[in-house]
């Protein structure tokens, strides 16, 4: 599932601008935990990661790793001035009382009403939900990135989704590599392409209808 | 430093007696921290009396003591009704009850704890067996589980919290007092509005974060306490026995 | 419903023999609370208050008080090495649990069976459950500790209680000023009698049947 | 001083590696502290390898990687059983559970960790929303409250938890490490019999009462740890990307 570094971090890096002063946010394994080391200048989010904290920074530099102060993906990250450490349960009350007001989160497939499967592709790969069903379901925004197409070249934003569900209607914003496309009541509504690709390049690559607004931003 | 402070600043949530006082009026459903008077936030409630807020829902373990703590309140006759697990300390509590003018709501003590905390986590509630063949099971709803039976005891929220903090920083994290700590981190996250009041507000980052017991996410606004007002009833006992 | 000093003090003593060596233990309000000046020496045990402290030992001296640090009866303790503060959640996590090798607990009436009433006198006073039902349910050993005889000198171990019940079948050990009575499947038995008492004394100032043993101790 | 070391003695649960595997055996019932491997207690886990246990049943969070922490016992083929949130760190689970050689039950994270405390709690269980609509809420009861519907999430229990601590008194106080916090002081709650392995082992009285996490009335032996005996994935990618 491995997508390229520049495309990794072209996404991770697009997604930071979704970070407002004072958020409260979680970042979901892969592409998501790279956010962090993105971060724009004055901007002043907390963190949040489910094996309980809240107030984590950038990733350490090479050789200043502590083995036990890791994210939810297990990579070592720094401490921020406001953390604090909690059990698992009050991570996820956290989630669960609606108190996230954003989490990026993997997809592996999104639908064009903004459900995400993220959990398992049946018959191969079972990774658990881990906590992403309750994220997706509690947090008050989800954004959902993700390389624009599966390895194979099949789309991974959809009219349904195929893949067993983790949460319906939970996603409001997807950025991958080619776009960032807004779920709406109306629909998938295309805001940006990226400077690589056409906008005919992402309908192409999309299973889903996508609404052409007059203007189209580039990333 | 500079970069600190701004962050400081950024993640703020001290202010002052009075902007948090604009939270709570006439009928607020108001929870509060306290065991027997200790951990109740008597900077907060002596500004609710002083501006004479009336008609309350109260949400906590007991009614202290009617010159103490959020007794006081139920003394000046400022609550409607309150949800609680004894008031045996508060003879006031009782003579409102029995004459009409306090609605009382009993929950055994751990289930009452249990109850808050599920409203804070987000949960509907939880299963108990406590209470079964008591008084304490009326009107709930029970559920079996492989053969066992337990009662649905649903949690319980509030607008605002009020809480009585050792020390809190700037963003709200806060650390409580010996044992004043009780019921004060579980009402913190079960309302929508938590305030905090601390004995000492220190700055960002020199609380130890393996110490912290309500992460500052729960509090909304932190303001400085003036320090317990009132005599506790071993002061008074003292020296008369 | 205050006893005299001395009588207080005698139950109080009585019941601090109950106290075994590793013992996690929970004393009620009132004469329950002296219990922990009456530790005998060379006996460890640990007492658990309900709002939060596992690990407190003796009353302070006057003038040591620490008011932030009381039992649940609001009375100012002082702690022991093993010490350690926590929510009430946990508190009545660990009674749940059934992790309370006693509790000690005042009592209104006891039954023949060992049912506890405790909270609630009807029409007059209504203190209300408490952590009562929690502890007397779930502690692998209950202790009542309560006067013989009411103020008006009418019996509170009875057939059957006519207060409203905290819990049935709790009390296995009943402490009075005049007696020890155990709770057994067969009934009620006379273990011991007060000094100044003697067994007709006791057995005329309780409603209840009691099965006399050839053997009564003195205590 | 006297007195002091005879209640350290007299309350003490200090004991050896080889005296707590006597409770870990084939079949065991088995939870773990642990989130990505940081928390699985390591000296525990090479014990139960070398002292050659199968059969476990396993409750955790996740399995690890395949050659840290949890993951070991996988790898080695010692679990009939997990239940779980996530496997995706550790390909073996997966492998295994295809080819029908391991049961995985899922649930969704946060309800896990609720499930454990419920157990350590004494609770019949949780009432939640997460997961309605989704696989998560197969075969489960379902309840109203007000209206509104909830899965009906039961407790967790063990026969023994083993958990990695930062320091440990006599008594069993603990406190954990940093994001090794995580399950650990849930299921040190939850199991029958609780096995703490502390990087430092320190006098009665010498921990912060406020700090504790999981106080000693949970934990029924402490042993000494040898520390962790993994190279971290994170380690392994460091200078080949």
């Amino acid at each position: 599932m491995a997508v390229g570094r520049d495309k990794r971090q072209l996404i991770a890096g697009r997604a930071a601008q979704e970070l407002k002063n004072g958020m409260i946010v979680n970042l979901g394994i892969g592409i998501p935990t790279l956010v962090a080391d993105y971060v724009p200048d004055g901007v002043h989010v907390v963190f949040q990661a489910e094996n309980g904290i809240l107030g984590y920074g950038k990733s350490p530099r090479a050789g200043e790793e502590d083995p036990f102060l890791c994210n939810a993906g297990g990579l070592p990250v720094t401490l921020t001035d406001e953390a604090s450490y909690f059990d698992s349960t009050i991570a996820f009350g956290m989630i669960r009382r609606g108190l996230l007001d954003l989490t990026i989160l993997g997809a592996l497939q999104v639908s064009q009403k903004g459900d995400l499967a993220n959990w398992i592709v049946p018959g191969k790969r079972v990774p658990g939900m881990g906590g992403a069903i309750d994220l997706a379901q509690k947090a008050k925004k989800v954004v959902a990135v993700t390389r624009h197409v599966a390895r194979d070249g099949s789309p991974k934003i959809l009219p349904e989704c195929t893949y067993p569900l983790t949460t319906r209607q939970a996603v409001n914003l997807i950025i991958t590599d080619m776009a960032v496309i807004e779920v709406t009541d109306a629909g998938l509504v295309l805001k940006e392409v990226a400077k690589e690709h056409t906008v005919d390049d992402v309908v192409r690559a999309t299973a889903a209808p996508l609404i052409i607004p007059d203007q189209v931003e580039e990333f | 430093m500079i970069a600190i402070n701004t962050r400081e600043k950024a993640l703020s949530k001290v202010t002052t007696l009075e902007e948090a006082l604009k939270y709570i009026n006439d009928g607020t459903v108001l929870m509060y921290g306290g065991f027997g008077g200790i951990g109740n936030p008597p900077t907060l409630i002596e500004g609710i009396l002083q501006k004479g807020v009336k008609d309350l829902v109260l949400i906590g373990n007991d009614t202290a003591f009617p010159d103490v703590g959020i007794g006081r309140l139920i003394t000046a006759g400022r609550v409607r009704k309150i949800i609680t697990s004894h008031v045996g300390s508060n003879p006031v509590t009782g003579q409102l009850m029995h004459s009409g003018k306090l609605e009382v709501e009993f929950s055994p003590q751990g289930t009452l704890a249990e109850r808050i905390r599920a409203g804070g986590m987000g949960l509907g509630g939880i299963l108990t067996d406590v209470g079964i063949g008591t008084v304490a099971e009326n009107g709930k709803q029970k559920i079996k589980i492989n053969g066992k039976e337990y009662l649905v005891e649903t949690a319980l929220t509030a607008e605002v919290a009020i809480v009585h903090a050792d020390k809190a920083d700037p963003f709200g994290n806060l650390t409580y007092i010996r044992s004043g700590r009780n019921f004060s981190p579980l009402v913190a996250m079960a309302a929508d509005i938590t305030i905090a009041e601390a004995d000492e507000i220190v700055s960002l980052g020199s609380l130890d974060p393996e110490c912290i017991v309500t992460p500052g996410v729960y509090v909304n606004m932190v303001i400085p306490s003036q320090g317990v007002n009132w005599k506790w009833p071993w002061e008074e006992i003292k020296g008369s026995s």
